[in-house]
């Protein structure tokens, strides 16, 4: 397998690096590659240090890799930074000013290139040299991005892309970068989406059939918002930028009352603050869908960073007892699906439903076949009013625990929820035996969703080493095992992409066969192999943790696979 | 023909003598007045004996969290824009617990929505502590020594804040404040309705007679649409607290910026498919 | 043993039944005996169904029972209402417009014996002749309590009772309440104090050292609060109604930040409001106790009934990882000790520390030995400047975890504490590397927390039946177990004071000897025999809940004990 | 004598440009103006580009969660009321997050604290959305047809209240800024200073240019203790934004009502044991 390439555009906020990234990103996927891209990025707004990371060959990725080929620096700090990280054969594309002494530099004399602003499309034109990208796809990529936004500016865009490439064809050391045609894996003629996670769930959002939505900006949440404002009015949505997120949830626990399917994104800080939020939508038995982006915490800790040390919070926020269905992507193509179906499974099961990904799934994007839509049926909110028993109570008390639930205004029926324990009717009471009964009906619900859980996938073999994950971390597990699997160990990979309920059933002889079983989690201290036990009484014994803001990558998982091994024996 | 039968009748969990029932009296003529069917009318409640009342009345209802009446209610109208929505609930739940933040953003947006305020000036379900409107010095179990903070005049920070809508009644003149529900109601825009109501449990200085002594209505030539005029008359709270419209201005709807909602209500509207298919293109 | 009384004093809001409950308690304890008072109220001011019950007799108690001996009626409903529950040899004390034709009834005249506002004062008086209390000691107690507030009314309640006692000397049917002598078994020469549970957090609080308490009003925390502001200007402390739970955790977090050993009180959904605090608290490492006051949830639920639902929550709560600690008092006792000790346990660890409560302990109250104040030594806020070392890091990286904590403004060295991620200094940082040390660091504190732990306390056989429970359980399982033993049967009970940390050590030999092990929890789902699951592997399989609003009492346990025996056959 | 120096220098995390360092290097000049040592300071921030300022400054600092810098600094201050307490935050923390709750409730109190808010009129941290003081129209990625709902004007709220210290100033204007701020330090009493500040990320309307020709300094004849001049000015928002303390009163201190605050710090007081002692007897 010809190995992969790993590039890396590191600078300041606001040099456009993320600009240079996604073009190349774009063009990259047009020209039928596999790439995968991912960000890291500061709390601020201009300065500290960014980067923007993009493998590129014989994929398809679902995750960075920690050494890097190419690296494009735009300032002297990402030389010092990155250079750890460099692979043997790796070119440095750099300002002349501070390009390394190593064998790989390239010096470029960006000021005679074109004026200071534009360098970003300079090294972005560069780049497109080294991997042989013909000069049409790039501008092409430039094109419908610019073109859109600022035509006026295409023309000297244009232009420096040609002195630049012109500079390279010239300047380029030998190198072994160019993408041989053979690596265009994806059948070309087919136009693929580059997605990233919250750009998917967005759309899985749209086509399951959100029609509101209330945020409250906060990192890496809001750009799932971004993104369906910008569709809002296509799709006919009403989204709401809300004074804060108790606003937030109220606001869509008030619409999905009146009958449109809703849901709030938001991160750690802002979820706690809707906790009693959650917890009035299981007791009004409102559906609503709560995405939240984890991110590392306590407090506001670090906010464009990643985690995945929010499972158990989210899984016992609000208070009192009431059945919820938590779903963790793995992928950008499960951030479509499983939005889509939480939506329905709010709905169906007139209880909250979560959505939990992470800053690393949010931010990262990869080439994608379109989504069927034919799949996927909206949510049809409510019950038909023709169809009610008479007179009508919003909590009647059945078998299933589920109520009919009538929309208020879309018929001469009244429609009573109440936060306080309340009768069929919807209105308060204080009966002890209606409590009963009540709770009973709520926690019911929770066989509605233990019927459509999503098993856990098993990839590869089931008896020696199996990694068990959940959500994001999916993708460098899985590139994980492959590569000991090519290294001709045994190995398979267990990943949760729907972490409450968990039906033992599913899952639980699997754990129990494996001769080795590893649970890795971007959180310090094991939360769903805890969970796993408090389930089945399984204790997965052996963890990875990873806590430090950044994601997993195979390199980082081989290296403590490695190190357990030797420290716990052979066990 | 709606009449005030089609409203119901109830029992309830308050004192007798409160203000409420005057309050409740006073609502449902005027939703008579305004000719609108139980089934049209959304009312919205945060938790506290005020926000009990929707619960002893025929209408929609949705009794959410202490404080939070305000974001279900916007929530709501946004669902469904046919729907005459009404936030209810007590001082302590619209201008304490978060809420003063909720209200404050709500005027700001000018939402075809009515806020009617039980202002008793006290916490009374949870037996008589300080609300954000308590008289300053108020004697209770948690402020011995009597409320110190100067007390909040929603109406005087409702006016400086350009609501299209501000009024203020008195639980005990039934007449004028089922009117100025009903004006409310009819407004289009946010109304605030500020509700002088007595508590005979807990609140032992702003009794009917105190408020009997201290109510006054507007003067005929109180000229609502001026502003200048309307702020003096807010700032007005003390000897002599004026009662009637004290403010009302056109001011553009928040719903109108959403194309969507001119198209009824959400759950009514497809989703479109097609559409969605092709705006997935823009990502290729 | 003698048999106890039950009395259950019944009516609307308003008829001042609590008065006569409390009054009557006073004066039985100044008489030596032991009781046990509980309430049961609505939601509402005036109106609705209220009541008192007080046990009287060889206790000491620490639960309701079921059943009535004595039932004062305020009014018809009363009456209807309790029926079922008296025992065969019950008097009814109502008036004669309602009295029911049952042997028992007292048919009282209370028209004829004073104006209705004074009618429980009557009943008071009616009661202390059943019982046979000195009519003396019952106006001692008026006295004492109504003497303070309104003296001027002391002379016609005196009135009322002297014609009271005469009408029920000359209409008393036969009854056998009349407390001997020697059911006083405490040394009546030793004040006892009866306290509920919450004015003995409120004590413990004190005595802790407490200097600083923001709340904002919720049932059933509110009582604490309401103590606390009774001794504030005695005690130096600054209490404050904020504007919502938000503004109070975060006025907490502040004031300890400052140098003021601090708490809050709430209850479920102010304490959902307040779980972004939380872990605020635990990222600035501030000291903070947060008294959660259990209630029936999701939502609104039944604001003044009682439940155990929220334990998960607790112990949840909070974005992002972080040690914390969970006391769970079972006594009034340890109301009091256990608030004492969880405010020196936050400053200690420089962590969140929880009380977790409920409506049935906040407001149940028993005669108490007076407390020891010699054993607890207040806490003294903060390390002392002139032994730290310069330049002086607020979150200086150490062994055990703990930094130094110095209280800005009280020496020239600067505190710097920061909710984003920080290096030593305090100052935000984003670097890798510091990010993992100060996960470990914060996180090794729970060792601190775990050195500390107060284990479950077992009483009992050890290797029969195991009745398992926690916080306010703790009563009505111990009298349940000792009806049990009474019977014949082999009966432990092991009862959880502290539920976070757990150390398996110290209780899972017991769990696993015992041939019979019940998880007995006061909510729906079993939240405990979760949790002992998760931390242990072991499975309590035999669960008793209750989650009606109401307490536990022996009655509810044995009947349930018996039928799921009956249920599961006999393993 | 505290110098300038004392005060420290700190790289920023801040846009080049950015309003934030003119608001940074006043409160360094005013403190100084002040006579205040560093360790006599604590600074309370939220979350946001302006709740960094107290990292650039050599202080006490409490850097706590986004919207909530007051009800910490409130808690501070009843905790050691011989700290100099200034919460320092953006709009969007002090007036948007449920800040404004916190905001309303602080002004009712009047305790001794000062409040700097570096009112860029956006979010500027989270990329340039829409901040309750936003003008109207403004475009951002999450508000494409232009912020709708009309603008909070914090100054004409605070002065409604009747808050006791009410001004506002600009970031570009620093000596008038610096003694806006040292004033504020120095009333005895909630002081707000509301502060305009270019953002030039993101707010592309509120320019310096802008600012310049739309701010203008009070008239000297302007008497800031009389409130009905007060409040015309501090309604003046729009072509004129007059700069300078445009309200201020006397008003009692929320820390008066807590003897225990008279005797210093709250850690340094002992637990009076012995009373405890007796207290429980009531109990007996
Ligand atoms: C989050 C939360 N905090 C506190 C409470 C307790 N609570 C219920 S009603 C109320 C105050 C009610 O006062 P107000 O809104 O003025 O209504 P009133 O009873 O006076 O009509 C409070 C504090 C609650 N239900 N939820
Ligand atoms: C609970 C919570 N919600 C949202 C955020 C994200 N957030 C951080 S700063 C900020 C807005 C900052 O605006 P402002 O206060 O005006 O400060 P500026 O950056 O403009 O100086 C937001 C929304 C957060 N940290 N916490
Ligand atoms: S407590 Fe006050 S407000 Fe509530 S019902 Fe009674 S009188 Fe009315
Ligand atoms: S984003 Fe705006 S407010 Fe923030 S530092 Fe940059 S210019 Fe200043
Ligand atoms: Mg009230
Ligand atoms: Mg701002």
């Amino acid at each position: 397998m010809q190995q992969d390439i790993q590039i890396l555009i590191g600078g300041e906020a606001g040099q456009g690096l993320v600009t240079i990234g996604q073009l190349l990103g774009k063009a990259l996927v047009r020209a039928g590659r596999e790439i995968f891209a991912s960000q890291t990025y500061h709390s601020r707004v201009r300065g500290g240090h960014n980067t923007f990371a993009m493998r590129v060959g014989a994929g398809p990725f679902a995750a960075p890799r920690e050494s890097i080929d190419i690296l494009v620096a735009l300032n002297a700090e990402t030389v010092e930074l990155h250079r750890p990280q460099l692979t043997k054969r790796a070119l440095i594309i750099a300002d002349a000013a501070f390009a390394p002494e190593l064998p790989g530099a390239i010096a470029v004399p960006f000021g005679e290139l074109g004026p200071e602003k534009l360098w970003n499309t300079a090294a972005l034109a560069l780049l497109g040299q080294v991997l042989g990208l013909q000069e049409q796809q790039l501008y092409q990529a430039v094109e419908a991005t610019l073109g859109q936004k600022k035509p006026e500016l295409l023309e000297e865009n244009q232009e420096i892309m040609k002195k630049s490439r012109e500079w390279a064809k010239a300047h380029l050391p030998e190198h072994d970068f160019v993408l041989a045609d053979a690596t265009a894996t994806a059948d070309s003629t087919q136009k693929r989406l580059l997605l990233n996670g919250n750009q998917a769930i967005a759309l899985g959002a749209l086509a399951g059939g959100l029609k509101f939505c209330a945020f409250y900006p906060m990192t890496p949440s809001t750009s799932v918002v971004l993104e369906l404002i910008t569709h809002a009015e296509t799709m006919g949505c009403v989204i709401e930028q809300a004074e804060d997120e108790i606003a937030a949830i109220n606001m869509a626990i008030g619409a999905a009352f009146a009958g449109a399917p809703a849901m709030v994104a938001t991160s750690g800080g802002g979820f706690a603050l809707m906790a009693e939020g959650i917890s009035l939508a299981a007791m009004t038995e409102t559906p609503v869908l709560t995405v939240v982006a984890q991110r590392p915490g306590p407090a506001t800790g670090m906010p464009t960073r990643t985690e995945q040390g929010d499972l158990e919070f989210v899984l016992h926020a609000g208070h009192g007892e009431f059945p919820r269905a938590i779903l963790a992507p793995g992928s950008i193509e499960e951030c479509f699906t499983l939005t889509a179906r939480a939506l329905a499974l709010t709905e169906r099961s007139q209880s909250p439903v979560f959505l939990l990904t992470d800053q690393f799934l949010a931010d990262s994007a990869r080439p994608v076949t379109p989504f069927e839509l034919n799949g996927i049926t909206p949510v049809r909110p409510g019950d038909d009013p023709e169809k009610v028993a008479t007179p009508y109570r919003r909590y009647r008390l059945t078998p299933d625990g589920l109520s009919p639930r009538l929309l208020p205004g879309l018929s001469e029926h009244l429609v009573v929820a109440d936060s306080d324990e309340h009768d069929e009717d919807g209105h308060l009471s204080e009966d002890y035996g209606l409590r009963t009964a009540m709770v009973k009906k709520r926690l019911q619900k929770l066989e509605l969703l233990k019927e459509e859980v999503t098993a856990p996938t098993l990839e590869g073999d089931q008896d020696a080493l199996l990694l068990v994950c959940w959500g994001s971390s999916l993708g460098p597990v899985r590139e994980a095992a492959a590569i000991l699997r090519d290294r001709g160990l045994k190995v398979g990979t267990l990943h949760f992409s729907q972490v409450w309920p968990l039906l033992p059933e599913q899952f639980l002889d699997l754990l129990q066969k494996a001769d080795r079983v590893v649970g890795v989690e971007g959180n310090a201290t094991g939360q769903f192999a805890r969970l796993i036990r408090r389930e089945t009484g399984f204790t997965i014994a052996e963890l990875i943790n990873r806590y430090d803001g950044l994601p997993f990558t195979a390199d980082f998982l081989l290296e403590r696979l490695e190190t357990q091994r030797a420290e716990t024996g052979d066990r | 023909m709606t009449t005030i039968a089609d409203y119901g009748k109830y029992e309830t969990a308050w004192c007798p003598g409160c203000g409420n029932f005057g309050i409740l009296n006073a609502l449902k003529q005027a939703l008579v007045a305004c000719e609108l069917a139980p089934h049209q009318v959304l009312m919205v409640a945060g938790i506290g004996q005020a926000a009990k009342a929707p619960h002893y009345l025929r209408a929609n209802v949705f009794n959410g969290l202490h404080g939070r009446s305000l974001p279900a209610a916007i929530g709501a109208r946004l669902a469904n824009p046919e729907l005459t929505v009404i936030a209810e609930s007590g001082d302590g739940c619209l201008y304490g617990e978060g809420g003063n933040h909720h209200f404050l953003a709500a005027l700001r947006r000018n939402l075809d929505l009515t806020i009617l305020a039980h202002d008793n000036r006290v916490y009374g379900l949870t037996k008589g502590q300080a609300s954000p409107t308590s008289q300053q010095g108020m004697v209770t179990k948690t402020q011995p020594h009597g409320a110190f903070a100067s007390p909040f005049n929603p109406v005087a920070v409702a006016v400086t804040m350009g609501a299209s809508f501000v009024a203020r009644g008195y639980a005990g003149k039934l007449e004028q404040l089922s009117g100025l529900i009903a004006a409310a109601i009819k407004h289009k825009g946010t109304a605030l309705v500020d509700i002088m109501q007595p508590c005979v449990s807990f609140n032992k200085l702003n009794t009917y007679q105190w408020y009997q002594e201290h109510c006054h209505e507007l003067p005929e030539e109180h000229d609502p649409t001026d502003r200048e005029q309307a702020l003096k008359v807010a700032l007005e709270f003390g000897e002599r607290i004026p009662l009637g419209i004290i403010y009302q201005t056109e001011r553009p709807l928040f719903e109108e910026q959403f194309a969507t909602l001119s198209k009824g209500p959400l759950a009514r509207q497809e989703v479109p498919r097609q559409e969605l298919q092709q705006l997935m293109q823009r990502y290729a």
